[in-house]
């Protein structure tokens, strides 16, 4: 057991998939010789040698594309984005190529390949730094897609995602990196050190897709989050005083509906939070789950707190982050009505 | 600063049109056995002499000329003939079929038959291919089963894709042939990463991509040619330049200007502008790419010269966009009658070996579709059942598939 | 006013805008010489020359983004996606340039541009001529997200969307262009002759953006639907007998809330329909938009009837199609609860 | 078919890493004056000799040589001069304040001024220019205010972006410089999109595209050629090769087995490959391309050799993956000094003005600076309000976007 920030926990995750199968390879733009803009892949090309983790042309469309080919022939690629705003050149190989493959060839080729990307705001990144993408992969059949919140879920999930025969969208809240953010950027930093999710285990292990966490257990109203926003919630259940029972999806589609029906179920209240723009954005998802499956149960409307329906903005970016008082608010209301 | 004059849009036009006959002149043809034949590990940018001229073995009386005639058993060359010949047999049925509702959709390969069925049986048997919709010579040289073929076609209950794909969109793992794609372009890098993952490996298989004129518009055209150049990926990168994408001529892919094969030149990848309907010189200049990523020296892009002699698929009418007649007219001729009268000439062929294979292929091809036939067309209804629909979206299952999947048996 | 098809309804739209301001031009794969693999430009580069109606390489990242920049010169571009399932090289253009250019330039720049596609199923297209992405532009901030359902919507909306000054996704069920379907595939064609909704003005007028159209009065429940399902929507309420009221979104995104607050405020029931993929489809934005706007007056749970979460079939085109056997179990369902 | 030894992948390395001093002679550097300058309607295929070599102007003792030096106004080379310096001092100064947290992040072009400049001042002023952000010569050198720079690199109230973007993410359609895209590559397909509408509309403006090195794999670098060709678009295709991307160096683009000058020819395009240190050469092939697009001859590209001598940005360490000394040892040298040496040469400059003119842009800077700061910077909390975050996302705000605004201003 070790204490290790996000990075740390992503970059062991990728040493042990490296160490256990010989078929995973790792690739992407400055992740080779460099290890990554945000050092997640550092050492590794030294480790295992420059054709399993190495450095690839500036063009997202040919990283997946490559990788689809790669998971065909039987390799386990893990390709990363450098930012998930980039990640559009590469979108038609994520939907046409990999999330279809399986099936338009009835199971004969399969695309079991992980795709990371660091996504979200908060660290002043400007409107192609900050972006949430993440509804627009829980649309397309065929694809999971995961976000982690803490260090030991990182790992536990990476691993998983590698060792799936499904491809995997695996986002990193790059505010998480260095440390749990519940959203006073004014306040000083908090490492992850000493936190009992910095605590991971050195060698291998998984947490399993398709499954949420309590990351927080309450009576008074269910909190359906992911990523930076489950600090962001809890925050907002202290500073209220409100008993949030706060639900880390961590795995956002295919997801765990069981865990979220039985506690909606029980709390009758429902806010979901995310980072992303509102329209259309996963919170749409849930809040149609939720009053599908728990609708007689139901005291409240479900509130969504999420980002704005504009890009992120670099100077009004506090403005723009659904931080705890708005989060708080949409707790009182909820509790309120 | 002068004062210019005012701009404006060029817009490409084609060299014929319904009522103008086509000026086949653009072509650039070169003699039959003219382009020297450089050593396998030339250097790309030592090749963009060759990209500019058309390597050609068959001559007007099917000789064959010059560096690229390639050492070929005659066996080979007539195995390479039937083989067209019943691809292309093939074909006019399905075409009759899909005319009768037995099929929702066609796409024949006719006239450009030589490209995918020289190159196959240029390759390992394990080598892999990464086809379009128009490389049905490939499986068929390999010896997939025509039923198979046209159960997937018909979408019965024997479809090997469950009836998910359009008709024509086969996929054989065990025959190296990749899954079609509906979205152009998009298996190209895929091939170019199924090549590094050999190299990898350490593997010895290669890859033979495969991509028409009018995709090589695609981004994904561009990021194959990168990455193959970046890697060295032991890869053939076919270029099928039928001349035609939809009503589009290849000049709105950017053939006004350059060869196509200048754009690997360009990327920094060895390559060849080859008469497609010459199979000898199919033959030959698939060896030459073969070998090269066999022996290290990377990436090499072919265009094939040919014409796309039929509609676009079964959708489309192409005298609204072209002359009728052009087929006829095409001065690279017929990849079938150029490969008979080679082997005529040489005495590995006759009219009467024609008739008799022509007749043989029919009958094979007859064969297959009443068998094929016998377990269902979609006309007839007999389809995979509607609840497979859920499966291979996911390895195992999820819940809300299975949850859909409840529902739509119930409803 | 003449009767028109969807199809001659937008060749008349396109005419028009061609005709009235000289800085529109219209582009796409096959739409110049050959008139559009569906014939909606046919006749226009005879009419208006080479320079203003053309083809395009088959590079849909291409088309969008010469679009992007002619938009910004000060023209009107007007480009077609053959298929809306072909439009994914085109979407990081799409997201990182059309719908950001305004915004990021704060004015200085605009990108007014019409990207007109086919989608929707039901011509056994198979999974890739029959998509309906909807809801990969309505989570796009800065886009607006269009879908007539008749012909003489398709038109307005059309001028509409090519004299605005916003980017404008405009898609077309193709299952509409030569007559209205109701979801019975195994009946006759019934054609856009004689259809009130086919009475088509021959000259300039417009649909306005962002508003809804009560399809069918009713007072059971509240319809929201679009495109195709507008009819399927209408069938299997007459089949049913259930008193359905049908809002025709038409403008998707940003879109006409008072029309479905305030129906689903009267009726107290809501069923969403839409032909995409029900995960994260523009399905679920609605649902939670109702839920959070008429809780107090919601007597049932919302229902979305879909395309199921896989890819389009061909062989099974009417088991994935949500026809109006499903719409209306879906209709008895929200009755009785 | 012979059994093949197993496969490897090339992994490209760059010829120089920490420790291990950086080999220059892959640049192939031609001597000044070498290479020939072809008539302005050359065809796409006929400079394929200039793709490979280097034009360069001014020769180690700073004489003008060869077809190309340009007949250049020393008024104008002087200006050009003066502008690279007062870019340079901008640069210095705002990476200081950057680490004063007066701005969150910025990018210098050290080293590269004189390619941006050296177009700028070739161009008419009111050609179109669509550039990256290290082009931010173009904005100085069209006379653009200081003061407005620094209030959007300082996100203060009087930010012309309003604080919605990164530092360095200029626009001015009045001096002709299209909104900076942080996603790369996009910019340069809509320029050329920009050179079509012009040439629709009969207009006499043409384009000056950009990009780097690292940036031609990306897809859209290949639509801008492919769109350009077909359709003879009125554009300068530039491509600043200055060896890095982040960290990883050109020939993870393709630069190892062709020239990026390349790319154009094998896509149907005239291109050049340039000294971009060479103030001269820079001027002389800029106004070669804009004639050809004046002229109605299509696109130009031009790769323009030059080297990154700073970090990539603030947020990067470049010493972590180069040697720290390669910029002294970069053999096309510093293009400030080269011009300063040419000019003096040639009677129109001396130390003393060098001297002067230093010091006087770094005062033009400093009062600038002193103006900008003094209607706030990120550190001080002086930002564009936060509800204006609301505005531009559509023309005319939607009901739920009000909606929203009425929320964030409540909450
Ligand atoms: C991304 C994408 N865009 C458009 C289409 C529609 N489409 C199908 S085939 C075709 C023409 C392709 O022409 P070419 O590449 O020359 O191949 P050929 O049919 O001649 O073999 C087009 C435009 C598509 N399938 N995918
Ligand atoms: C689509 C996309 N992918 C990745 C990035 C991240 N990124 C920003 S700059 C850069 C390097 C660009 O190198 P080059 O094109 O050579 O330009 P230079 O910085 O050298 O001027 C990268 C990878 C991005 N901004 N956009
Ligand atoms: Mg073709
Ligand atoms: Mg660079």
């Amino acid at each position: 057991m070790a204490t290790m920030t996000m990075i740390q926990a992503i970059r062991s995750a990728l040493d042990v998939a490296l160490g256990r199968d010989e078929n995973v390879v790792v690739f992407g733009e400055d992740v080779g010789y460099f290890g990554g803009v945000f050092r997640c892949t550092e050492g590794l090309q030294a480790k295992y040698g420059k054709t399993r983790v190495f450095d690839t042309p500036i063009a997202e469309g040919g990283i997946v594309g490559v990788a689809i080919g790669m998971a065909a022939y039987g390799l386990r690629p893990v390709a990363e984005i450098q930012f998930a705003d980039y990640v559009y050149p590469g979108y038609d190989q994520i939907v046409s190529g990999a999330a279809r493959i399986r099936y338009r060839s009835a199971g004969d080729f399969i695309s079991p390949l992980t795709l990371r990307m660091p996504c979200g705001g908060g660290i002043y990144g400007g409107q192609t730094h900050s972006q949430s993408p993440e509804a627009l992969f829980t649309h397309v059949c065929g694809l999971r897609t995961v976000m982690p919140s803490n260090p030991y879920d990182a790992k536990g999930l990476l691993i998983a995602a590698i060792e799936c025969d499904d491809p995997v969208i695996f986002l990193e809240p790059k505010r998480l990196y260095n440390g749990p953010f519940d959203g006073h950027h004014d306040r000083p930093l908090v490492a992850w050190t000493g936190h009992p999710r910095a605590d991971v285990p050195e060698g291998h292990y998984t947490v399993p897709l398709e499954s949420a966490a309590v990351f927080r257990p309450g009576r008074d109203l269910t909190v359906l989050t992911y990523g930076t926003m489950v600090w962001v919630a809890a925050c907002a259940a202290e500073e209220t005083g409100i008993d949030a029972e706060i639900i880390d999806l961590r795995s956002l589609w295919p997801m765990d509906l069981d865990t979220v029906v039985t506690s909606v179920k029980r709390t009758g209240r429902c806010v979901v939070v995310h980072e992303a723009t509102r329209t259309s954005g996963f919170g749409a998802e849930l809040a149609a789950l939720v009053q599908e499956h728990c609708f007689w149960h139901l005291e409240a409307p479900i509130e969504r707190v999420t980002g704005w329906d504009t890009p992120y903005p670099h100077a009004q970016e506090w403005q723009y982050f659904p931080g705890p008082d708005r989060v708080g608010a949409a707790y009182r209301r909820t509790m309120e009505a | 600063m002068p004062a210019y004059p005012p701009l404006s849009l060029h817009i490409p036009e084609p060299p014929g049109r319904p009522g103008v006959p086509t000026d086949f002149s653009y072509l650039k043809v070169s003699p039959a056995g003219a382009v020297r034949r450089p050593p396998i590990d030339a250097r790309p940018d030592d090749t963009m002499d060759i990209a500019e001229s058309l390597v050609r073995v068959l001559d007007d009386d099917g000789e064959a000329r010059g560096p690229w005639a390639p050492a070929a058993d005659p066996a080979l060359l007539r195995r390479g003939l039937r083989t067209m010949l019943l691809t292309r047999a093939f074909d006019a049925r399905m075409l009759i079929a899909q005319r009768q509702k037995k099929l929702s959709f066609y796409m024949q390969s006719l006239g450009e038959e030589a490209i995918a069925i020289g190159q196959a049986l240029a390759l390992a048997p394990d080598d892999m291919c990464f086809p379009t919709y128009r490389q049905q010579g490939i499986l068929i040289a390999r010896g997939y089963p025509l039923v198979d073929m046209m159960c997937q076609l018909f979408s019965n209950p024997r479809d090997p894709v469950k009836g998910r794909q359009l008709p024509v969109m086969y996929t054989s793992r065990a025959h190296g042939f990749f899954t079609i794609a509906g979205n152009l372009g998009t298996q190209y890098i895929q091939a170019v990463g199924w090549a590094m993952a050999s190299a990898i490996k350490g593997d010895t298989r290669i890859v033979s991509a495969w991509i028409g004129d009018g995709s090589t518009a695609a981004a994904d055209f561009h990021n194959a040619l990168t990455f193959a150049c970046v890697y060295h990926a032991p890869v053939i990168l076919n270029v099928v330049n039928n001349q035609w994408a939809i009503s589009s001529f290849q000049t709105l892919a950017g053939g006004e200007a350059a060869t196509f094969a200048a754009r690997g030149v360009g990327n920094g990848i060895a390559s060849l502008r080859v008469d497609g309907n010459d199979f000898l010189a199919v033959l030959a200049a698939s060896a030459w790419a073969q070998e090269r990523a066999h022996r290290g020296c990377g990436a090499t892009l072919i265009e094939w010269i040919t014409y796309r002699a039929g509609a676009h698929s079964t959708s489309d009418d192409p005298s609204k966009y072209r002359p009728a007649d052009d087929w006829a007219r095409f001065p690279l001729g017929d990849p079938v009658a150029r490969l008979a009268q080679h082997l005529t000439r040489i005495g590995a062929w006759s009219d009467a070996e024609h008739a008799s294979t022509q007749a043989e292929v029919e009958a094979e091809v007859m064969a297959a579709q009443k068998e094929a036939e016998s377990y269902g067309t979609l006309a007839s209804g007999h389809v995979h059942d509607a609840s497979m629909m859920f499966d291979d979206v996911y390895r195992d299952m999820p819940a809300h598939l299975r949850r859909q999947r409840a529902q739509a048996q119930g409803a």
